[in-house]
């Protein structure tokens, strides 16, 4: 007898602690937790009251750091293909011509000054099928490929997720590998012609390019 | 107080008045209450659930449409109408339609014994509390029909469950409002307000007035919980457990229907324990020395707003404690009702016979 | 219970009354009904499927159905690098990615058999118990909305969010971190780092106060879970069970002390288990019991390693990594204590491929999961979402 | 156990040496049922080369008062393409008891091959079994209930195995993204 009245008791006494914390947190409603980004120092100051935000229009800041759409700053990509080789799901495909060497100066350099020796008309990243790991972006030796904090870019066209950020156009892309087979064509034949001089100055560069210079190819 | 002989004056005129041979007073007598459900529940019923719920959950609640999200219920509604009113192809589609009708009318049917004011009540019934404890009971036949009806084993575990519940909450219920029976006199629910009114206020309700009060009342107060279905009492529903419970199958206005009913009940329950213990339409502030404040806050008008405001809070108490509280087990709940509330009640029901004998 | 389990496939019921008498009881004709619960149910936490055999909310048998998040993890491994591997341990639990990759990172660099800095070591430790943190506030909010208390929930995400914002800070991701990678980190952590962590844990611990208040202490919350979905330690064990699961069933078994790995064994921590005053050992409760107290435990952990994390000027939290992940022939089953229990990678390299030729995912939930089928027996259908909460799963780490 | 080994040990890592003091227990009783103890520092193994005895060893293991591998981490299941054989590796250890853990190899035909069921041993090995089974294809003989459990039930094919083939299509869904 004495368990049931407890037991009546217990449950009064803690559904009324319950009703409390609640009632606590209703009046409280009055403060609201402000957007402060983590790494606001205050950050931990303004935490009580209402918690959520009003998203379009407010929104915890993201930070530095943080991990979003990927983009490609294709004037600083040297087409080595490092990011489309470490992606785990295959979401970046790249294709390059190399630079016939007339072309060097209009190819450019990067903004670290490391001359560019692909064209890279196609660099497709089909963000739809991006899991946002960074593999990519760690490889990336010239950092041009980064995250950048935009997290919200949905399309009603699902071919609209591949973002094209290739340097060339079709045509363009086209002259420059016909340009490269006749090149290559004449380098060729003069390999043919003069056999031993030249191997010292023609085939040195050759092996460094080889891999992109296939994939161009396919 | 001086009310008492034209007390149903403007309800009696405005039903006794007819354009032509059509009783249009009397359509607009019936017509009242079902208004009064739609905006209350429109009003704080969704939205003030919503809000009440958000602020205790450290969110905001809906803010986009309107003004603080005001509008929101509109919106509901909106998306409500459009959506396609589906009948599954295997229910039993006469049970499947009538059964969100009979409860939507079981709700709202005892709105017609509330009295709203000292000059309006729908039908001052000699037995409007009875009328009041009986006539919810509809729900049941329209919970069952519904998830009967369904064709799916959560909404036949959900509506077999509130039968279960429904039923057996109501006899400590009944119990509870047959001491407030006792404490009047009376079982109209017009002369339950009147006898509590007096100069000084909340003093002359029954909650205050009797020692013994605050047990039935608590009592009373619980077991309106269950027979509305609201947490901690909402296994029929038991969004967890049965998806959705009686009304899992039910789309659009029909699923609409089911919130309406379920706010009306809310509010006819509160109203009642307000008007059986809280006084009903009489104004708590008491007479003090030179401010009539009793006098004051006491009319038609102001008699429509105390017993709406008393409601409003015991609704308020509602949902506070539907947002603070798990979930019972059907067996607990059961316990709680045969075991606790009901021998309380006899406990309380006896007390209150003590008390009114030997006052 | 077990003669009534057999006895009721004929609707017959022998009771056992108090004085060792039995009464048989025949029940009018009725029927089982077959009760799928899931794949789309509120509380089978994602898309598990229950197979229930009712009678009324009687649960008979309830046989679970995996597979619905099946993502093939296993044959993915087999054809990705290393390194990429770690992204996908994140999709595993994904309410605990950062435990999931230090247990994969950890059996590779077991493999490899390489210095990890200690730095690293600790920042590892804090992250991987932030987000321990951050999954038992899970499991003990969705154990609240299972027996219909839906406050605790928003509650335990509010402050989930925190450290949610904590990790996408040092690692810029909110749920699939990729920051621990093999032999090292992907970034060292902000300066403010260690500051902003100390005052979450001066935050958090009277918010685990209130949780405990709201949740914990209700009565309606303890008449629910009190004694329900009972495992005795034996069984369990024979089951595999491991992290709270095991701990609920009174057995001091955590790998963070048992199989020590990592800084563990330089950190000061209980392991706690019920003492069976408020919960009886071994119900759904005293799992519930184990996560909160874990919660408390944690934060004691990131308080020490905030301590003595060791400052570097210029520390590259990649300096360990080798340039080329290739590790000898060799095989390891290398696992880690996840906020659901053990989570053990058996992988397998040839010496020659930069892929594992095998790589296994023993999931905590997935064994967890298996003694639902002797768990359900004879439970009512509110007991049986009790007991399905205090499992805890996560359907990315059952079906992997 | 010949000098060799037990030189050997003598390198060996203390978790390591455990691990072969549980192995030998299990030598001694079962002689060449089981094959020799492979002391790598990152997983010791043993393997059960006579497979009507692999219930029976691990009836030992787990009840042994020595032994008491009471506790079953892991099944995992392999394809060995090599030696044309599936196998499967189980991670025990004892909770409570001793320190020591081990890992048992058993291997069968590639091919229609069978492994005892140990489902009975351990109730873990039940679903780890079934995994097995689903991604390798070899059947475990006594198990209680030997169903695909993460794919489909009429998935063809065993996705793990080294030669899987994934099928075209499945019910008039395109398989390979």
């Amino acid at each position: 007898m004495s368990e049931y009245f407890s037991n009546i008791r217990i449950g009064a006494t803690t559904i009324a602690t319950g009703l409390a914390i609640t009632l606590r947190h209703f009046f409280n409603a009055i403060h609201r937790k402000g957007d402060a980004g983590i790494d606001d120092a205050d950050y931990f100051k303004q935490v009580d009251g209402l918690c959520t935000l009003q998203y379009p229009r407010e929104a915890v800041p993201t930070p530095a750091l943080g991990r979003y759409r990927l983009y490609n700053d294709i004037d600083d990509c040297i087409g080595c293909g490092q990011c489309e080789r470490a992606c785990p799901i295959e979401c970046i495909t790249i294709e390059t011509i190399k630079t016939t060497a007339d072309d060097l100066a209009a190819c450019g350099k990067t903004s670290q000054g490391q001359q560019k020796r692909m064209w890279v008309p196609v660099f497709d990243i089909d963000v739809a099928k991006c899991m946002t790991c960074g593999i990519c972006v760690s490889v990336c030796p010239t950092e041009c490929l980064v995250h950048t904090p935009v997290s919200d870019f949905s399309e009603f066209d699902v071919r609209n997720m591949i973002y094209h950020f290739g340097n060339l156009s079709n045509i363009e892309a086209e002259a420059k590998k016909k340009k490269l087979a006749e090149q290559q064509a004449q380098a060729a034949k003069e390999k043919a012609a003069a056999a031993a001089a030249a191997a010292a100055s023609g085939t040195a560069p050759a092996p460094a390019a080889k891999p992109p210079a296939d994939e161009a190819g396919e | 107080m001086s009310q008492s002989p034209s007390l149903n004056t403007w309800s009696d005129a405005l039903s006794g008045f007819h354009l032509g041979w059509f009783p249009l007073g009397l359509v607009i007598v019936a017509a009242i209450p079902l208004v009064f459900i739609a905006l209350y529940a429109l009003t704080y019923g969704v939205y003030g659930e919503r809000k009440i719920s958000a602020f205790m959950q450290d969110r905001l609640g809906p803010m986009e449409v309107g003004k603080w999200g005001i509008l929101q219920t509109l919106a509901d509604i909106l998306k409500l109408l459009q959506k396609e009113d589906i009948v599954p192809t295997a229910a039993d589609k006469f049970l499947f339609v009538i059964g969100p009708l009979v409860m939507f009318v079981g709700s709202f049917l005892a709105f017609a014994v509330l009295p709203f004011g000292p000059a309006f009540i729908g039908a001052d019934l000699n037995v409007g509390l009875f009328y009041a404890i009986g006539i919810v009971a509809l729900e049941v036949v329209g919970i069952l029909a519904s998830g009967w009806g369904s064709n799916n084993k959560w909404a036949l575990y959900g509506a077999v469950r509130s039968v279960a519940q429904i039923v057996s909450y109501e006899i400590p219920a009944s119990m509870a409002l047959l001491c407030g029976a006792m404490m009047s006199g009376t079982l109209s629910m017009q002369q339950f307000s009147v006898l509590q009114s007096g100069p000084y206020g909340f003093a002359h309700f029954y909650l205050f007035n009797n020692p013994i009060a605050w047990l039935p009342f608590i009592i009373y107060f619980i077991a309106s919980l269950a027979e509305t279905n609201r947490a901690p009492f909402d296994i029929p529903e038991a969004e967890s457990e049965l998806v959705a419970g009686f009304f899992t199958e039910y789309t659009g206005m029909k699923f609409a229907m089911f919130f309406l009913a379920e706010y009306g009940s809310m509010f006819m329950v509160s109203a009642v324990i307000s008007i059986v213990f809280l006084g009903g339409w009489n104004s708590p502030l008491p007479n003090i020395g030179g401010f009539a404040l009793n006098d004051l806050t006491n009319g038609p008008v102001w008699g429509a707003f105390w017993i709406i405001m008393k409601g409003f809070f015991f609704i308020f108490v509602q949902m506070w404690l539907r947002w603070t509280l798990p979930r019972l087990r059907v067996d607990q709940l059961m316990y709680l009702c045969w075991k606790v509330l009901t021998p309380f009640a006899f406990v309380a029901f006896v007390l209150t016979a003590i008390w009114e004998i030997y006052k | 219970m077990q003669e009534l389990g057999k006895a009721e496939l004929n609707s017959t019921r022998i009771i056992r009354q108090d004085d060792n008498r039995v009464v048989i009881e025949k029940d009018l004709d009725t029927e089982y009904m077959v009760l799928s619960m899931g794949p789309q149910h509120p509380s089978t936490h994602g898309v598990l499927r229950l197979e229930c055999i009712t009678d009324g909310e009687v649960v008979v048998e309830a046989e679970p159905y995996l597979g619905y998040l099946h993502r093939c993890f296993e044959k993915y491994c087999e054809k990705v690098d290393y390194p990429g591997i770690v992204p996908y341990t994140d999709r595993m639990d994904y309410l605990a990615g950062m435990n999931t990759e230090l247990a994969f990172c950890l059996g590779v660099e077991k493999l490899l058999d390489i210095e990890i800095p200690r730095r690293v070591e600790f920042i590892r430790v804090i992250v991987s118990e932030l987000n321990r943190i951050a999954s038992h506030l899970v499991a003990i909010g969705t154990y609240g909305i299972d027996l219909g208390a839906f406050t605790p929930f928003l509650f335990c995400f509010r402050d989930r969010e925190h450290i949610l914002n904590l990790l996408e800070w040092i690692s810029g991701a909110r749920m699939l971190y990729n920051y621990i990678w093999i032999g090292g980190l992907s970034f060292d952590v902000p300066a403010d780092f260690k500051k902003r962590v100390a005052e979450f844990v001066t935050y958090f611990k009277p918010k685990t106060r209130e949780l405990q208040q709201l949740l914990t202490e209700n009565e309606i919350f303890v008449k629910r879970t009190r004694g329900v979905g009972m495992m005795p330690a034996e069984v369990a064990i024979n089951y595999a069970w491991s992290g709270p699961m095991l701990r609920g069933s009174g057995v001091k078994w955590d790998l963070r002390r048992n199989d020590p790995y990592s800084i563990y064994p330089e950190l000061d921590f209980d392991v706690p288990v019920p003492d069976g005053k408020l919960s009886d050992i071994g119900d759904s409760l005293s799992r519930h019991l184990v996560r909160a107290l874990e919660i408390e435990e944690s934060l004691k952990i990131i308080e020490q390693c905030l301590d003595k994390m060791p400052e570097v000027e210029g520390f590259n939290s990649r300096s360990a990594i080798p340039k080329k992940i290739r590790p000898k022939a060799g095989e390891v089953y290398a696992r880690a204590e996840n906020p659901r229990g053990e989570v053990g990678f058996y992988i397998v390299s040839d010496g020659k491929s930069t892929k594992p030729l095998r790589c296994k995912a023993r999931s905590s939930c997935f064994v967890n999961l298996a003694a639902m089928k002797d768990l359900s027996k004879g439970q009512l259908i509110p007991d049986l979402v009790a007991i399905i909460g205090s499992i805890d799963i996560v359907l990315g780490e059952v079906d992997r | 156990m010949d000098n060799g080994m037990e030189e050997a040990g003598n390198s060996m890592s203390a978790a390591v040496q455990q691990s072969k003091a549980a192995y030998d227990l299990i030598r001694a009783r079962f002689g060449d049922a089981v094959s020799e103890f492979d002391a790598n520092p990152t997983m010791p193994f043993f393997e059960v080369l006579d497979l009507s005895k692999w219930v029976d060893i691990a009836l030992f293991m787990r009840d042994d008062s020595r032994l008491k591998f009471n506790y079953m981490a892991c099944l995992s299941g392999v394809d060995y393409l090599e030696q044309n054989q599936l196998g499967i590796v189980c991670n025990l250890e004892s909770i409570g008891h001793h320190p020591h853990r081990i890992a048992v190899k058993v291997k069968c035909q590639r091919d229609g091959g069978s492994i005892p069921s140990v489902s009975c041993v351990w109730h873990t090995a039940n679903w780890h079994e079934r995994e097995a089974y689903d991604m390798y294809g070899m059947t475990f003989d006594g198990h209680p209930d030997l169903r695909r459990i993460l794919c489909p039930e009429d998935w063809t094919g065993f996705p793990l195995r080294k030669d899987y083939q994934v099928q075209e299509t499945y019910h008039g869904i395109k398989v390979p993204y």
